[in-house]
């Protein structure tokens, strides 16, 4: 670490001969003490997953939501320094808003994406603002339908919008991840916080992008959330947590287009299914410790 | 370095020169004052027992053209009250625009999806009054005037209106424009106090506002005989919005000059 | 004093016989539509300072031109109340004129009162108010509430206090004072009822020795009965005028309610 | 260690990416005296102890209305919570005069907390000094929030801030079940209690240093809910509370209906 006491270490926007922003690097560390949030693109919606570790017993259960919906159709969760994160959803809103004064149309989710890269990146130029101690996951859902645009009346001419290539589908479940530095990638499984090593190799092993029988359907990605969140937590297992977890689907899925919170029913039963997956594992790892006491703890 | 954010991503002044303001022209007389282009007719309303039936053509008249046939000028709000819009109609779209935006900040403040605490007619209504208000103020007008109908604070019917000026008020019953002088006489027969609204039935609320909206069609030369119709209630908003006028008689123009064989 | 706003063009302004009416020769160039910002929504208020108490009133119709857009629409106001429900108010204000500039005057009105009690700990003296509220119309002098507003309330000492505007903020405190649509017709009756203007003692003297008639303090119940009687008379004559009469008595107790039904023609 | 070199300003991480700061400016709401909240089904209860800097001196309030139906339980630096407090108060009467509604007490909590974020991430400014909590009810019933320096924001059952406040949460974590079905009177004698475990061995609740405020829905017999406003209550007002909660009075009547709460301490 040729960081520390260099003194390149010390400001924003400063490289360091090696051509680093330590408090960009910095600000990473503080995601990575967050608790986990996931997220999944399956063919047929997504699902965002947050693990909230419940810092004291006198908070209300099930107050505190941590997912946030932007415009109707995007959800966003993050990691790391929560009201950084908060200020991030707000920008995030303004840019929905910007783009619909704009547009007359709900913002993409590619386009949000870039926008908030952007705004994340800006703070890593000036001394006089320090980067973002968060990590973004900004799943959408573009809608597949020819809507009309915002306060449109009558029906208009009956030949239909013009100019659209006959047959292409558009629209569809985005996934993106933001980070500290303003860098975002597109993803089918995104993890980030304490956790992200165990939940992206769990991630890995879910069939999310081939369009094949095999792929994941939106109950099932629901369910297999809950259960790396359940993995995920074994890095800081001596606290409590509560499971927060919401989704999107398309016009005729169970959230009609709407970014929402996974229904209570629905969540109770995926955190039954990862309780019995995530129990099975320990029992696994018992049998192997006892027989051949190789595993060391 | 100019740290400012305000400074971000404009050109550096140092590399393009200051920037030239003379684009801007803020001299010479404000342009904003407008008057209706596009128009919508009557809407009316009148509260009952247990809510409020309100309904308008679905015309947007330019000038005396009839030019768009099917123009819905209700409009509901968060599954609870219903706006009726008459006046220009791409103030109306505007409107819509915004409350579509209002709609989604109201959501963000209320994530639990049980609804409850989200805005009520009687909140919509405030909320309209100071904006058309305040674009009053700017000389700027909305030139429209709002019927709002839906539910207050204590659960009970409510029906308000608000205009381009920022004026406005409550009654057991409503109407804008025409519907002010051809309406409103017919609707306060059943609906003159607040009690009597409370004694109506659905059934005869409705059949009173169709009644209305056959006799503006008679006697308003910018109505149109379809139009929409929609019932508040405590469950939500019941929106129809392709009604054809029935049970129409023109008899009564026989007597009326130039109309038909009279010539004397 | 309506017919200087009154909606009928020929009834607008002074009112000359028909023919030397001023015509209104066109300016240079045709004469735009320019929005025009102001209505006259009728209406009329009233307020009748006693020896410890002040009423408040005024009609509940609201007009605009020759149809009724409301016959509930209040004119007067609680102002400064901690809650919703304006229950510790000490002050009543009531607008007539423009409706939507008479909402915005009570709305800031009622704002700054609620902020002075929130920075010192105790309600705003009708007597600052009053003054608050002239400040706050002269704010707009060169675009003005249109409305005429009276502000009632008691003073230190726990008389009754009213205080009476124009538009732009001139304000006067009064024995009492009729605004709005007929304000023509209720003050000459206010002069002569409650500071007796023009009554002499019967027989008590001849010409110049003649004794005008004892000024007395009016009762409260005098008070509520001259005012029905002057809105009825009012509405008599005025279109403007009718359907319902809304009082506030503001006392030492605090400040009770009155509604009595108008003739609603 | 290598912490004096990332903790002079709030825009400059540590290498285990921590905002000094943002930390100390924590440590500062813990100077400030203990303040209790706790919500149940139809309450929100606050309540302080206040303190004085010398014997003659008066005692620093602690409790503050900020509309009818929230306010706030300061911790830290005054100046700083008067700032929070006129910018709670503009917002809530603004949103009032907008809306016409209580405005929503989340809604309210998330706007100091991004105003409180915005001084953690810019040169030059720097963290609030100081913790609230914020007791209201809205359309949701009755609230509690946390407010912290980093900005960070969370509804609470129950919560305790200020200094020694770990007593108290130690007492409101034991008793947390009772409070969702607690009356006025318990929810008060629970946060008393709270505050006592928190208390230095020789000091004990006076009328002078104690300060309580209440707000809640009371069900009617009419089953409808009619709001209470937010009322702070200080002096000879909480005498009969502390009384109720003093040690010497668990076997008084006051304490016996059927509190049953065994308290291990």
């Amino acid at each position: 670490m040729t960081s520390i006491g260099t003194g390149y270490d010390l400001a924003n926007s400063i490289f360091s001969p090696d051509g680093r922003n330590f408090q960009v690097e910095y600000a990473v560390k503080a995601v990575e003490n967050g608790s986990t949030s996931i997220g999944i693109r399956c063919k047929d919606g997504i699902v965002l997953a947050a693990e909230k570790v419940i810092t004291s017993k006198l908070l209300k259960q099930g107050a505190n939501k941590r997912i946030a919906t932007v415009d109707r159709h995007l959800g966003i969760v993050y990691s790391g320094m929560i009201p950084d994160g908060r200020h991030f959803v707000d920008r995030a809103r303004d840019e929905a808003r910007g783009w619909r004064d704009n547009w007359k149309t709900p913002i993409t989710t590619k386009d949000l994406a870039s926008r908030m890269g952007g705004y994340m990146q800006a703070y890593t130029l000036y001394q006089s603002v320090r980067p973002f101690g968060i990590t973004a996951i900004i799943g959408g859902y573009d809608s597949e339908l020819e809507t009309p645009v915002d306060g449109e009346v009558g029906s208009g001419p009956s030949v239909g919008a013009g100019g659209k290539v006959a047959g292409k589908k558009h629209g569809g479940p985005f996934l993106y991840m933001v980070e500290p530095s303003g860098l975002y990638w597109g993803y089918y499984g995104a993890a980030t916080g304490k956790g992200r090593q165990a939940a992206k190799a769990e991630l890995e092993k879910l069939d999310l992008s081939s369009d094949g029988e095999s792929s994941l359907t939106l109950e099932q990605a629901v369910k297999e959330a809950a259960r790396i969140i359940y993995v995920a937590h074994d890095d800081n297992k001596d606290k409590e947590f509560e499971l927060e977890m919401t989704w999107i689907s398309g016009a005729d899925g169970p959230t009609k287009g709407r970014h929402m919170e996974v229904p209570e029913a629905l969540r109770k039963e995926a955190e039954k299914y990862a309780e019995r997956m995530t129990a099975k594992d320990v029992e696994e790892e018992e049998e192997t410790k006892d027989s051949g006491d190789k595993m060391e703890e | 370095m100019d740290h400012r954010p305000q400074a971000w991503g404009r050109p550096r002044d140092d590399v393009y020169g200051a920037y030239d303001h003379s684009y801007f022209q803020n001299t010479g007389p404000r342009q904003a004052t407008q008057a209706p282009i596009v128009t919508g007719t009557s809407v009316i309303a009148i509260k009952y027992k247990d809510g409020v039936v309100m309904a308008a053509d679905n015309l947007a008249s330019y000038g005396s053209l009839a030019r768009f046939p099917d123009v819905k000028r209700l409009r509901v709000f968060l599954d609870s009250s219903v706006i009726g819009f008459s006046g220009d109609v791409s103030d109306m779209q505007f409107l819509d625009r915004h409350l579509t935006e209002l709609s989604i900040d109201e959501a963000y403040e209320d994530p639990s999806s049980d609804n409850k605490g989200h805005l009520n007619a009687a909140n919509l209504h405030k909320y309209l009054q100071k904006f058309l208000y305040k674009r009053r103020n700017d000389f700027d007008p909305l030139w429209n005037q709002l019927l709002i109908a839906g539910f207050d604070g204590d659960a009970k019917p409510y029906l308000a209106s608000v205009d381009l000026r920022g004026t406005s008020f409550t009654s057991p019953s409503l109407a804008t424009g025409f519907g002010s002088a051809l309406a409103q006489p017919i609707m306060r027969r059943y609906a003159a106090t607040e009690e009597d609204a409370a004694k109506l039935t659905r059934e005869q609320a409705v059949e009173v506002v169709k009644e209305c909206m056959k006799v503006l069609y008679y006697r308003d030369a910018r109505s149109l005989d379809r139009y929409s119709i929609a019932v508040v209630t405590k469950e939500g908003v019941e929106l129809k919005e392709d009604e054809q006028l029935e049970k129409q008689s023109w008899a009564f123009a026989e007597r009326i000059k130039g109309y038909g064989t009279q010539t004397v | 004093m309506a017919a200087m706003f009154s909606q009928n063009p020929l009834m607008n302004g002074p009112n000359y016989s028909f023919n030397d009416a001023p015509r209104t020769a066109a300016p240079e160039g045709a004469r735009q539509h320019r929005f025009d910002p102001y209505t006259d929504n009728g209406g009329s208020t009233l307020a009748i300072a006693g020896a410890d108490f002040t009423i408040m009133a005024g009609d509940t119709r609201l007009t605009s031109g020759y149809s009724i857009n409301s016959r509930y629409h209040p004119k007067l106001f609680k102002i400064g109340g901690t809650t919703a429900d304006q229950k510790d108010a000490t002050i009543v204000l009531s607008v007539v004129g423009f409706a939507a500039d008479g909402e915005a005057l009570k709305e800031r009105l009622d704002a700054i009162c609620k902020m002075y009690r929130y920075r010192h700990g105790k309600p705003m003296s009708v007597k600052a108010c009053a003054q608050r509220l002239s400040t706050i119309l002269y704010q707009k002098r060169f675009f003005p509430y249109y409305v005429y507003a009276i502000l009632g309330g008691l003073d230190e000492e726990g008389k009754g206090a009213v205080y009476s505007y124009d538009p732009v903020g001139s304000y006067e405190r009064e024995q009492c004072r009729a605004g709005g649509a007929a304000a023509s017709l209720i003050m000459p009756f206010l002069d002569n009822q409650v500071n007796f203007k023009n009554q002499y003692e019967p027989g008590s003297g001849v010409g110049h020795a003649l004794q005008e008639r004892e000024r007395k303090p009016l009762t409260r119940s005098e008070g509520e009965i001259l005012v029905k009687d002057a809105f009825d008379g009012a509405v008599e004559r005025h279109i403007e005028v009718g359907d319902g009469l809304q009082m506030m008595v503001i006392t030492k107790d605090g400040i009770e309610e009155i509604l009595l039904p108008l003739k609603k023609d | 260690m290598f912490r004096n070199n990332y903790d002079n300003d709030s825009v400059t991480f540590s290498p285990q990416g921590r905002i000094f700061q943002v930390e100390y400016a924590a440590e500062a709401v813990k100077q400030g005296s203990v303040v209790v909240g706790i919500a149940s089904k139809t309450h929100a209860v606050l309540v302080a102890i206040k303190r004085n800097a010398e014997e003659l001196s008066s005692y620093q309030k602690k409790l503050f209305p900020i509309d009818e139906h929230v306010g706030i339980a300061i911790a830290g630096l005054t100046s700083d919570a008067r700032v929070l407090s006129n910018f709670m108060k503009q917002q809530c009467l603004g949103h009032r005069l907008t809306y016409g509604r209580n405005m929503p007490v989340r809604t309210l909590v998330d706007m100091i907390g991004s105003k409180a974020q915005i001084n953690t991430q810019h040169y030059g400014k720097r963290p609030y000094g100081v913790g609230l909590l914020v007791a209201g009810v809205d359309d949701h019933g009755p609230h509690l929030f946390e407010f912290q320096p980093s900005g960070m924001t969370e509804e609470m059952v129950a919560f305790a801030i200020g200094a020694r406040s770990q007593m108290a949460r130690t007492y409101l974590e034991k008793n947390l079940e009772a409070f969702a079905d607690c009356g006025r009177e318990e929810l008060i004698r629970h946060g008393l209690k709270a505050l006592k475990e928190s208390l230095v061995q020789d000091r004990e609740l006076t009328i002078d240093n104690t300060s309580v405020a209440i707000v809640g829905v009371e069900k009617q017999e009419d089953g409808t809910t009619k709001p209470q406003p937010f009322k702070v209550y200080d002096g000879q007002d909480v005498s009969a509370w502390i009384e109720s909660v003093a040690d010497n009075a668990e076997a008084a009547p006051a304490a016996a209906e059927g509190d049953g709460m065994d308290v291990d301490s």
